[in-house]
């Protein structure tokens, strides 16, 4: 490894050939988009990774599927410790896909959070429940500790 | 059922106290008639509860007079249970504060009166209750403790330990601006760009901890051992005598002159080897100059550069990080033990803080609170000490932040502050507490 | 006894009739069709408070929940089901008031009414008392009657004991069942002067844009026939319901937000979290200057 | 006020492995090293596998990029498993991947022949291979196997750095900007070893130094000096603290005891910053009770403490000052414990939605 400290030579990242052509505005979020996009092309093993670069929102977007002739989504990558407003999230909605936002933690840990236009209805929890029955077991567990 | 007659209110002396238990719940609304109906069961049960009147024996209840001015409630019929953990006496007469006589109102035990007509809870809650006295979200405080059986009292700055404390040094004309902020690591001379190593001490490992509000009695004889300096060998040829204070009784510190001793440090010649002196020799007769990175050297400085750089290297020192204006804490040539801990510490120079502010108007502290199992032999006069205290925050309202904590701890003393925020009908409470990180290093 | 039809004061009753008949005619709200009776609120602390029975089932009805404050009276020591008054959300207050549908009662009237109050009140009192023994007695006579008759005693005996239970029967001041009222109302502290405020509200101004996004998703969710309680303790704005929180689980954390406000993404996760551990979907809620609210639903991506 | 307790952190059931002391101690004079790190973006990354292996065995430093915790070793055995199937049914990203060593290839400027003689052993079909191996286990559905199980298996680590970018990933460890990485350059080499360090060079630049690196990374995070005073701070107590895991619950850090191995996280950390008349500088995060009650609700729901960990400036500390990690011995850390207060009578009667 001694050889590379001349540091004539990139980092296998900044060779990767997705990540040259990435090379447009703000590094941080296309590193996370980067590493985002290796998650899901080598990870995951998500079919139809595509990157789209989006002017309005300064960001770098994903498209994929997670099986082939599944579902596209769209994924907004964010720096964990960015923020964001709703307003840019719907944009990533308007494209008419359900949307992955994953923070990407400095250390690269990824976090997906699934968004969906709309109200969706939780599923509902296995039921039915008693109110008192609830607290009483929780009464049991406390008195087992 | 705003009036009730008196049918009613005999009636009512043998109502249930029991309350229905909520059942199930669904989660999708199918509009199905059984689902409407279960709906319909369970609101009348809800009117039927909510509707309920409070109907008393007359003779179970206390009676009270309201005097909005002084804005207090006034005893007129003797106390009942209550008067253990509430309300006070003065000139020979029994008062309720405005908050515990609404309590009671809730409760059914008193009566209240003002210009001889009973007040309504609804008439309790908009005459007692205002953002200058006592607000409504402290009473939703207050009565949700309440009727969890805690004795609740307001709380008097005056009366705490902290208190007492900052009026003693007050006399002593000694203000806790800071009151103390401890270093738990003194610096290292190696952090040295730092400067900031003022006065070595002899014990560098401890500084006693001390809370914020407790003070060391005046007159104690510990001593403060970040006053003490080392004697400094290095600058000066005459060691000032020792502080009497810190020896035994009876010895007579002397004058010590090191300047002789001074004299012969580090005066001798090295002494090398024959084969030490034969490297040193070969050293030397090596041509420098057929050095191809000494070649690329254009004057002095560069080549100066270049040897530091090998130096460097040799002791496993890489030269990018050695030579700039900060340098590593510790040079890893030197060789430190492994078990050797403080030599870590002493790299790690984060302190904790222990700064106490005195007032702001914005937060203050609404209540004392006291455990309920205490309340057999609770005494107004003697309360002892504080479950905990508590700060009503509301929920739209801030955060506290460090300040705020901190003021509100100090001023409570050994205490917790609990803050109760006020989210419409639900509280939460949350504290937040003082904290140091256990020291977990095992080489 | 439910005084639904009114207050039991006739000056206030007449005030309701007039507003309910402004409100009827459409000058205010062309989309009521039932107009709803009018809901009296009393400020305590600035606070809007119920405590009408009528008016909390009123504001129910219209599918707003609010906050129980008080002691329950059947059973006061305790604080899973509390009692009136009920106070209201800002956003019901307003949502109330834009329709029209409820008005301020003022503060407590300070002055006395002349002695004409308290003779009425010390009247009342007595005549209670009066039919109240009577109810004592009668209800001593037939627990006798019931106790003779299950020990088959003479018929003979069972006269006597009565006469003489009435002749010595005393029912003590100490145990008349005396009323505290929860409402003012009646013979209470000056239960004339009531006035509505119709002109001064919404009694706060609600101009800060957070009030506002909140007031316009309650309002929507509202209309879409939904439940909304406090959510604070979901680090929410509000707890979405299907249906009645009586009988229904929630099933939304709604988080309202300006569009272009800025929110930091681990608050987000955060609240995406916490929803997907209590099984309810986060919503992000904004509504949009030029069209609807806008709703994004936040769930558990399932990718670990 | 009062202190908060402390909670003896939990133990995790089974523990596979054994403990190693942090890296600023070594206890074999062999494993004295001179670590490299890279720094990428906001990342500095760390590729010598030996590299990986020391620093995240001692400390447990950084994330292995594209794994979940522990960079994994074992990854490029994986490939061999199911990625290589995975291509046999998905031409197009084989064609995708054959492209870009080409590209890679051209780039690293060999002749045109010896380019085309590696493409050529690249493209070579495994079958044979298998077929001798007897290990055929389902037909190849048409499109060309890629050989690479065997140049990864047999080249030098140089040489499939430089061949394969797609292998690459898992070999490498993530050290977070904010703290890992400089805590590695500054502190890190106060060890006893004569050779432990970073460097941390640019890319075709001289290794920089810690005043560069310092700020470097403040360009790169307007908060990197509270965050990192307050990783340096608990790895000075002995813990480690995990940036990634606390993505996972809102927070800034996670705090474990001797390192995930060992225990279950104690804290979830949010650094705060503040004036030293505790007011002031605005906050990095600002609660409002909302957020505060989502956070200390999913901090209770998974066992640990919520901790705000305020670093505590100054007043008369420049920005000139905050330009060196000398800045780090004049702030000083305040930990508060944010806990939700449930009396025992208010569990018992505590009413769920």
């Amino acid at each position: 490894m001694s050889g590379a400290s001349d540091g004539a030579e990139a980092n296998w990242i900044l060779r990767h050939p997705q990540m040259k052509e990435l090379q447009v505005g703000d590094s941080e979020q296309i590193h996370a988009a980067f590493l985002v996009y290796m998650d899901l092309t080598e990870v995951r093993r998500w079919k139809e990774v595509s990157c789209v670069k989006i002017p309005d929102l300064q960001a770098v977007l994903l498209e994929a599927q997670e099986k082939d002739g599944g579902p596209v989504y769209t994924v907004l990558p964010l720096p964990v410790h960015q923020s964001l407003s709703h307003r840019s999230i719907r944009q990533a909605l308007d494209r008419g896909f359900p949307l992955l936002l994953c923070a990407v933690a400095s250390d690269s840990t990824l976090v997906y959070q699934r968004m969906t236009d709309g109200l969706v209805t939780p599923v509902p929890p296995v039921g039915p429940f008693e109110d008192e029955g609830r607290r009483q077991r929780r009464k049991r567990r406390q008195q087992q500790r | 059922m705003l009036i009730m007659n008196p049918c009613e209110l005999f009636a009512a002396r043998s109502r249930s106290h029991k309350i229905p238990a909520r059942g199930q719940k669904d989660f999708y609304p199918d509009d199905s008639e059984e689902q409407k109906q279960r709906l319909q069961q369970r609101l009348d049960e809800h009117w039927s509860l909510i509707s309920e009147e409070r109907v008393e024996r007359l003779g179970n209840l206390v009676k009270a007079v309201w005097s909005p001015s002084e804005r207090i409630v006034e005893l007129q019929t003797p106390a009942g249970k209550f008067w253990q953990t509430m309300g006070f006496s003065a000139e020979g007469k029994q008062f309720l504060l405005p908050e515990e006589a609404l309590y009671l109102m809730e409760c059914g035990n008193l009566q209240v009166f003002h210009q001889d007509l009973p007040l309504s809870i609804q008439d309790g809650y908009e005459a007692f209750l205002s953002s200058d006295s006592v607000s409504l979200q402290q009473y939703q405080v207050f009565g949700h403790l309440k009727r969890l059986g805690y004795v609740v009292h307001r709380f008097d700055p005056s009366k705490t330990a902290a208190a007492s404390q900052a009026e003693e040094m007050e006399e002593e004309d000694k203000l806790p601006e800071s009151h103390l902020v401890a270093s738990a690591a003194p610096q290292t001379s190696s952090s040295g760009a730092a400067g900031e190593v003022q006065a070595r001490t002899w014990w560098p490992a401890e500084v006693p901890e001390r809370q914020a509000g407790q003070r060391s009695a005046p007159g104690s004889q510990r001593w403060d051992f970040s006053s003490i300096c080392f004697p400094d060998l290095g600058s000066a040829g005459r060691l000032a005598p020792l502080d009497a204070s810190l020896l035994p009784g009876g010895v007579t510190p002397g004058v010590c002159d090191v300047a002789p001793w001074m004299r012969r440090i580090n005066l001798r010649k090295v002494k090398m080897s024959p084969k030490e002196e034969e490297r040193e020799r070969r050293q030397r007769r090596r041509d420098v100059n057929k050095d191809k990175e000494v070649q690329r050297c254009r004057n002095w400085a560069e080549y100066h550069k270049l040897l530091e750089r090998r130096q460097a290297k040799r002791q496993g020192r890489p030269a990018h990080l050695w030579s700039g204006e900060v340098q590593p804490l510790h040079d890893p040539t030197r060789p430190i033990s492994t078990g050797d801990t403080s030599t870590i510490n002493s790299i790690f120079f984060l302190s904790f803080t222990f700064l106490s502010i005195i007032g702001s108007e914005e937060w203050r502290i609404c209540f004392n609170v006291y455990q309920p199992d205490s309340v057999a032999d609770f005494k107004k006069s003697n309360p002892g000490k504080p479950y905990a205290r508590m700060c009503v925050c509301s929920f739209d309202g801030p955060v506290p932040d460090l300040r705020v904590i901190k003021q509100l701890s100090f001023q409570s003393g050994d205490v917790p502050v609990v803050y109760a925020a006020v989210d419409h009908g639900d509280i939460s409470f949350y504290t937040f507490k003082d904290f140091q990180l256990p020291r977990d290093v095992y080489p | 006894s439910e005084a639904s039809s009114g207050s039991g004061d006739p000056e206030m009753d007449k005030k309701i009739k007039n507003l309910n008949k402004v409100r009827g005619n459409g000058t205010t709200m062309k989309s009521e069709r039932s107009p709803a009776p009018v809901v009296g609120l009393s400020l305590c602390d600035s606070a809007p408070l119920l405590w009408r029975l009528q008016d909390l089932k009123a504001v129910r009805s219209e599918g707003l929940v609010g906050a129980l404050l008080g002691s329950l009276p059947r059973t006061p020591r305790q604080n899973v089901r509390l009692g009136r008054p009920l106070l209201l959300l800002p956003e019901e207050e307003r949502l109330l008031g834009e329709r029209g549908g409820a008005a301020a009662l003022p503060a407590q009237n300070q002055e006395a009414a002349g002695g004409e109050l308290q003779q009425r009140y010390t009247e009342e009192q007595q005549r209670s008392f009066e039919e109240q023994s009577v109810l004592a007695l009668e209800d001593r006579k037939s627990a006798l009657v019931r106790a003779m008759t299950s020990s088959s005693a003479s018929d003979e005996a069972l006269q006597h004991r009565l006469l003489d239970l009435e002749q010595n029967f005393s029912f003590p001041r100490s145990a008349l069942a005396v009323q505290l009222s929860t409402a003012r109302a009646g013979l209470s502290h000056c239960p004339e002067a009531r006035a509505f405020l119709e002109a001064d509200w919404p009694i706060r101004a609600q101009r800060c844009p957070r009030r506002e996004a909140r007031f316009q998703v309650f309002r929507d969710l509202r209309g879409r026939g939904f439940f909304l309680t406090s959510a604070g303790k979901f680090g929410g704005d509000f707890l979405v319901y299907p249906g009645d929180p009586l009988r229904f689980h929630a099933h939304f954390i709604a988080i309202c937000l300006a569009l272009d406000e800025s929110v930091c993404l681990l608050d987000v996760l955060c609240a995406a979290r916490l929803g997907s551990n209590v099984k309810k979907t986060v919503l992000l809620c904004s509504p949009a200057p030029d069209g609807p609210v806008r709703y994004t639903s936040l769930q558990w991506s399932g990718m670990v | 006020g009062m202190q908060a307790e402390f909670r003896p952190p939990r133990r995790r059931n089974r523990v596979y492995e054994d403990y190693k002391a942090p890296l600023p101690l070594i206890r074999n004079q062999q494993d004295r090293k001179h670590y490299r790190g890279e720094l990428v973006h906001q990342q500095v990354l760390v590729c010598h596998p030996d590299h990986i292996q020391s620093i995240y065995s001692q400390g447990y430093f950084g994330k292995g990029v594209l794994s979940r915790a522990r960079p994994e070793h074992s990854i490029s055995d994986q490939w061999e498993r199911e990625f290589l199937p995975c291509h046999m049914s998905d031409p197009h990203r084989y064609e995708e991947l054959l492209r870009w060593a080409e590209a890679e290839l051209s780039s690293q400027q060999l002749d045109e022949e010896a380019a085309n003689q590696t493409l050529l052993a690249l493209t070579e079909t495994v079958e044979e291979e298998e077929e001798a191996n007897g290990a055929v286990e389902e037909e190849p559905r048409g499109g060309p196997c890629v050989q690479m199980k065997r140049l990864g298996a047999e080249s030098e680590p140089e040489e499939r750095n430089c061949l394969l970018p797609g292998l690459q990933p898992w070999r490498s460890v993530c050290l977070p900007a904010a703290g890992e990485a400089l805590i590695w350059t500054f502190d890190a080499f106060c060890q006893d070893v004569t050779s432990s360090s970073l460097s941390c060079p640019l890319i075709g630049q001289e290794p920089l130094s810690v005043v560069q690196l310092w700020r470097k990374f403040r360009l790169l995070r307007p908060d990197f000096v509270s965050s990192y005073a307050a990783y340096h701070h608990f790895r000075s107590r002995g813990w480690v603290p995990k940036g990634g895991g606390g993505a996972k619950y809102g927070v800034d850090l996670m705090l474990y005891r001797k390192g995930p191995p060992f225990y279950h996280a104690s804290y979830s950390v949010v650094v705060e910053r503040t004036g030293e008349s505790l007011g002031g500088a605005a906050a990095l995060r600002p609660f409002s009770w909302r957020s505060l009650a989502a956070l200390s609700r999913i901090t209770a729901t998974v066992s640990k403490e919520l901790m705000l960990c305020y670093i505590i400036y100054p007043t008369d500390l420049s920005e000139d000052d905050l330009d060196s990690p000398v800045c780090l011995s004049r702030l000083k850390v305040q930990e508060v414990i944010v806990s939700r207060w449930v009396s025992s009578r208010e569990r018992a009667e505590q009413d769920d939605i």
